[in-house]
């Protein structure tokens, strides 16, 4: 199986790991990532404003580009995939961006929300399916107490990004299930570590991510684990009890056995 | 000088928002984690926009301190997202009076080794034109 | 041709101010047919239905179109008063110039033009109505009651009083329903049990009174005053007859596994069970999917246990078929699920509950014994908090968009009887609004205040997140000190918005009885018909018709009893005379007509017919009057055209359309 | 050559709807007073199921622009299956009209409930703004029956 797949700024540099783990461990799960051809940077935010557009054609390019190819596109940040998914569903459903869209893009088939985007874990649950995944760990991570911290990104708001209830979601607590953890379940997975904010009121935002980190090891958790390269930044400034925060991929990897190639590369 | 009543309209317009939906229940407020840092809060942007008092909605310090985390969003049982209303007032002094939170000159300071792209690239779009 | 008159009302203003009414009388006069036409302020009033009648017999009118509100308003009105002046009542049509013009249209000039254009379509059907006159059905003097709860029980015992047979049919092996649940009852505080228990013994000693518990109704066919119900007696395993109410096969029942229903699921009870101890009939039931001889095919205890010998495992569902003059639904309601509200952590904690959990909790014969403690590990609370308006008033499709409307009253009931039991326990209650209308509601949650030192804040919960230490973070606003609160309690109340009980809407489809968007069932009337559904016979009884607290259920339940009454007190009714008919010229005997029945109204005979001097027998459609309900789905299906509708007559219809597109 | 513009053009529209729930639906709107143009005029039916396909040929033979038939939600039929009737009946006759040249926008089954003043009045305004943008029907009217 071959997904057109989008990594983002972030993914190049600050957190080339998200993105090389996940590449390795798609490889030892048996599908494809075939990286957008000059693909441009989503912005990091969902443009709110209902007239915006040029803020979101960087999107659309990428959503065309998988439509023109046939292919599902497939996100690891969590930003890039809030941005994307958003974007998509105007494109669907707001005819009003779609046409002011379609207006500078110049398409010659107009583009109308038609690509599928999914999160590297929802390909995980529904493409490859977590019994299979758990069936190809090699080196489970047995006993190791995993917190799931989820941010706002992939969950909010639910209706558009439907990737899990977004009060009580469940999907990265089973992905920690399949490659062998035990998932800890605490309130504050699904609450915000301060985002953008970080940059200007760092203590808001570290005072937020104390009371995430508080609430997680509480509940005994002994590690983090994100999707999200802006969360793993900011959960890292915490001061209270701290623990260490990891890239999704970078434990899937592990757990696959393809981590050790990917460090020596 | 545009009056308050046009400036409403332009949020409501921007923000997609029918402020007339609020029951002032509070969720939002009870579920902002920017709360204590806002000098508005989150449930009264609905009133001051129904009030057209904008002028106060473009000094506010709430401007600055929202997560755009949904939470607000997610949670409002009446679907009025204020969330989009905070953004559409940012929106506004951002475009009209080409006001920002952020300079290029203040960032070499903010930087540290660990940052994100991610972190300066949203910074600069919900903080800046 | 028909000498008509033409009536047209102004409704005080609501028509006249719209619609230039004397200009309407000055064009329908000149109408071919037309020798009378007047206005006047109110044609329903008595004076004006005396015009009606004095043209009638002054001018020799025999049609009559009055152009005024809707028919469904005053059709009949109008209709009887020609009638009292001679002239069949189904001479009579309506141009409906107020609901479907004045109130919808502006423009003086382009109203007016609407309702001559109206009037004229009424006066060409008037043109071809002929005299029509209803035949007679019978009423069958029984009622049929859905639900057993208390809105059932009360309809019940009314309509038993009267004089009347009355079958109760109740869903879960015992009558009493939501209300058994309860535990106190505002703004009184008497105990639910103690003025339940005597109704639901009452009901069940009623020498008219038929009670089927453990059943559901399966199919209605017929109509209003004579509908034929299939009622299915699911398989109890429990011979009614021979059980004396012992419990002992309860006791012994080795499957204890299985959550009771009665306490939402906060214990468990054996696999033979009657859902509580003063449960009527007290003959239990076996719940097959918990039960090891059912399941494993061995164990048999209860059956050995039993010295009465009335355990029957091999024991079937049985159809009982009846016949009813009235219907009344008193289907109730439940309390919605909570799956769309994770962030009060109701499926995370324990120690969240919903209100109804709490009623069971504070029960003496409820999981707990009566004690408050935490169903997480039995420890008594210290902080209490309660959450109003958990999916109730929602814009969204996460809730409801009503108010459940009892909400308000239960928490300041709870809140006060735990006050009262348990004074070291703190009780904070988050409100939208504080809803208490009602005889004795607000002094009630004033008390609750005052007396008892429950502590109300304006602000609704944001989330409720669970604690290491085993508590519950509460985020909520405080609208009013412009504050946000954090504060740590023990348990967690859901005030969870109520719902109609899921089961209604099969049952409405079955009465096509209409229902709305919450799956509400609709009155015939909002204001002024509020306990009887649209469909004719069909009544409403309880929360089946929206949110209501006990007086007021009870109260609707007498009020549905007693149209049931009046309707059963008659010995005929009048059927509509609008049915089909068949022209046996044109009739070949297809049978088309009647597969698409839905009465069986329609039924075949060989007779002889004078086809133009050719003297045969054929094979012709009958309409059954009595059963034809005027529907005319036979008159499009008819490939030959032989059938018709009486009062909606294809050259009728076809004589509306020339007028509107003339 | 006159071309009447969107203006001037007074659709004749003619809208069938059941007693039971349409019929009540239009009467809510009207309570409601919500409104939709005066160029829809009603006949009430017994129920959608009743309206023979020759009623909507004549009314566009009599010079009708658009013909709307409401009848109850699909399950809520007062008579159980009389809409379903009307429904097959109605997808066959618009195309058949569709084919002989009286566009599907001319046409048109809704379900409204007695409930639903609000759909009844927003359905009405919006078929009055359909057929003004086809324009006058030129296809089935009768000459004959031009006044």
């Amino acid at each position: 199986m071959k997904y057109s797949y989008y990594p983002g700024c972030t993914l190049t540099t600050k957190a080339k790991d998200l993105d090389a783990y996940g590449r390795a461990s798609a490889q030892a799960l048996g599908f494809e990532l075939e990286e957008i051809a000059d693909w441009q940077c989503c912005g990091g935010v969902y443009p709110l404003g209902s007239d915006e557009i040029a803020t979101k054609l960087s999107s659309v390019r990428a959503l065309h580009e998988a439509r023109e190819k046939g292919q599902d596109l497939v996100t690891l940040c969590s930003a890039c995939h809030h941005v994307i998914k958003r974007v998509n569903d105007d494109m669907k459903n707001v005819e009003d961006i779609r046409t002011r869209a379609n207006n500078y893009m110049q398409l010659e088939k107009p583009y109308a929300g038609e690509t599928n985007v999914l999160h590297f874990l929802e390909v995980l649950r529904d493409r490859v399916g977590f019994d299979v995944l758990k069936e190809k760990v090699v080196n489970p991570l047995t006993g190791k107490k995993i917190g799931a911290y989820y941010g706002c990104l992939l969950l909010r708001p639910g209706k558009i990004l439907a990737f899990d209830n977004p009060e009580n979601p469940a999907i990265m607590e089973d992905f920690i299930r399949a490659i062998g953890g035990e998932p800890v379940v605490y309130p504050y997975r699904n609450e915000c570590c301060g985002g953008y904010i970080s940059l200007k009121e760092k203590e808001l935002s570290k005072s937020m991510c104390d009371t995430i980190m508080e609430s997680a090891s509480g509940f005994g958790a002994e590690m983090l684990i994100t999707a999200c390269p802006l969360c793993l930044y900011n959960l890292n400034k915490s001061v209270e009890e701290k623990l260490p925060v990891y890239y999704f991929t970078e434990l899937l990897a592990e757990a696959l056995g393809v981590k050790e190639e990917v460090d020596r590369a | 000088m545009i009056t308050g009543k046009k400036q409403a309209e332009l949020i409501k317009e921007i923000s997609g928002v029918n402020p007339l939906k609020c029951m002032k229940c509070g969720k939002c407020s009870a579920t902002c984690p920017s709360y204590n840092e806002m000098d508005i809060k989150p449930h009264q942007f609905v009133s001051y926009v129904l009030n057209e008092d904008i002028e106060a909605l473009m000094q506010s310090e709430s401007l600055w301190k929202c997560l755009s985390c949904f939470a607000c969003v997610e949670r409002c049982p009446r679907d009025v997202k204020p969330g989009k209303l905070i953004d559409a007032a940012r929106q506004l002094l951002i475009r009209q009076r080409g006001q920002e939170y952020l300079s290029p000159d203040e960032v070499p300071e903010l930087l540290d080794p660990e940052i994100p792209q991610q972190l300066l690239v949203s910074a600069f779009r919900r903080y800046r034109r | 041709m028909q000498r008509i008159g033409v009536f047209v009302c102004h409704c005080g203003s609501n028509i006249a101010a719209t619609v230039d009414v004397e200009k309407v009388v000055e064009i329908i006069r000149q109408e071919p047919g037309v020798v009378h036409a007047e206005d006047y302020q109110y044609m329903c009033s008595e004076v004006g239905q005396a015009k009606i009648a004095d043209a009638i017999h002054e001018k020799g009118l025999t049609g009559i179109v009055v152009c005024s509100c809707s028919p469904r308003m005053h059709e009949t009105t109008f209709r009887k008063a020609a009638e009292r002046a001679g002239l069949n009542p189904y001479m009579v049509e309506i141009a409906n110039i107020r609901e479907h013009c004045s109130w919808i249209h502006k423009d003086v000039e382009e109203a007016t033009k609407k309702a001559v254009i109206l009037a004229r379509a009424a006066i060409a059907k008037v043109n071809l109505n002929a005299p029509l006159k209803p035949g007679e059905s019978r009423v069958t003097k029984r009622a049929l009651i859905i639900g057993g709860g208390i809105a059932g029980i009360q309809t019940a015992l009314d309509i038993a009083d009267a004089g009347y047979e009355v079958d109760i049919v109740e869903k879960t092996p015992s009558i009493g329903g939501r209300m058994s649940q309860l535990d106190k009852t505002f703004p009184t505080l008497d105990c639910s049990a103690c003025i339940l228990t005597p109704k639901m013994v009452e009901a069940s000693a009623h020498e008219k009174i038929t009670i089927y518990t453990y059943s559901e109704v399966e199919k209605v066919t017929g109509f209003v005053g004579d509908f034929t119900v299939d009622i299915r007696k699911k398989a109890r395993s429990v011979d009614m007859d021979k059980c004396t109410g012992c419990g002992v096969c309860q006791e012994k029942c080795p499957s204890k596994k299985a959550p009771s229903e009665f306490n939402r699921g906060l214990s468990n009870r054996s696999a033979i069970y009657t859902p509580f101890a003063q449960a009527i009939p007290n003959v239990p039931v076996i719940d097959r999917e918990h039960c090891l001889k059912f399941q494993k095919g061995k164990c048999g205890v209860c059956a050995k246990v039993c010295q009465a010998g009335a355990i029957d495992y091999e024991q079937k569902d049985e159809i009982v078929t009846e016949k009813y003059g009235a219907i009344v639904v008193a289907t109730g309601f439940d309390v919605i699920k909570l799956d769309n509200y994770d962030e009060y952590a109701y499926s995370q904690s324990k120690d969240v509950i919903t209100s109804l959990e709490l009623e069971r909790i504070m029960n003496a014969a409820g999981p707990t014994k009566g004690h408050l403690e935490r169903l997480s590990d039995g420890k008594a609370p210290r902080e209490m908090v309660f959450i109003q308006c958990v999916g109730s008033r929602c814009a969204d499709d996460r809730g409801k968009s009503y108010c459940s409307k009892i909400c308000c009253m239960y928490t300041a009931k709870h809140a006060m009887l735990i006050r009262d039991k348990y004074p070291d326990v703190n009780v904070t209650v988050f409100y939208i609004d504080v809803r208490t209308p009602g005889k004795n509601f607000d002094e009630f949650y004033r008390r609750a205040v005052e007396d008892f030192g429950v502590n109300y804040i304006k602000g609704q919960v944001g989330k409720v997140a669970p604690q290491p230490n085993g508590r519950l973070l509460v985020q909520a606003s405080d609208l009013l000190d412009n504050r946000q609160i954090k504060m740590e309690a023990d348990m967690v109340v859901l005030a969870a918005a109520i719902e109609p009980n899921p089961d209604v809407r099969k049952i409405a489809t079955m009465l096509t009885a209409s229902i709305d968007t919450n799956n509400f069932l609709t009155e015939a009337h909002a204001k002024l018909r509020p306990v009887e559904s649209p469909t004719a016979g069909v009544f409403l009884s309880g929360v089946c018709q929206g949110p209501k607290d006990i007086p007021e259920t009870v109260a609707q339940a007498g009020a549905a009893a007693v149209k049931a009454i009046g309707l059963l007190a008659k010995d005929k009714l009048l059927t509509n005379p609008c049915t089909a008919h068949s022209d046996e010229l044109l009739c070949n005997g297809c049978s088309t007509c009647a597969n698409v029945c839905p009465y069986g109204a329609i039924t075949y005979e060989v007779r002889q017919v004078n086809d133009h001097g050719i003297r045969e027998d054929r094979r012709l459609a009958v309409v059954n009057e009595a059963l034809c309900q005027g529907c005319g789905a036979c008159t499009v299906a008819c490939p030959s055209g032989a059938m018709d509708l009486k009062g909606f007559s294809n050259r009728q219809i076809l004589a509306e359309v020339d007028a509107i597109c003339q | 050559m006159s071309i009447e513009t969107n203006e001037t053009f007074r659709p004749k529209i003619v809208a069938f709807c059941c007693n039971w729930c349409s019929y009540a639906g239009a009467d809510l709107a009207g309570s409601s007073r919500l409104s939709y143009p005066a160029d829809v005029k009603i006949i009430r039916v017994p129920c959608s199921c009743r309206v023979n396909p020759m009623f909507i040929l004549r009314a566009f033979e009599k010079g009708a622009d658009g013909v709307i038939l409401c009848g109850c939600h699909p399950g809520d039929c007062h008579y159980s299956t009389g809409n379903y009737y009307a429904r097959r009946r109605m997808t066959l006759l618009f195309s058949m009209l569709d084919y002989i040249g009286v566009e599907n926008g001319r046409t048109r089954v809704e379900w409204v409930s007695a409930a639903e003043g609000v759909k009844f009045s927003a359905t009405m305004n919006e078929f009055v703004e359909k057929i003004r943008s086809l324009g006058k029907n030129v296809r089935l009217g009768d000459l004959r029956c031009r006044s």
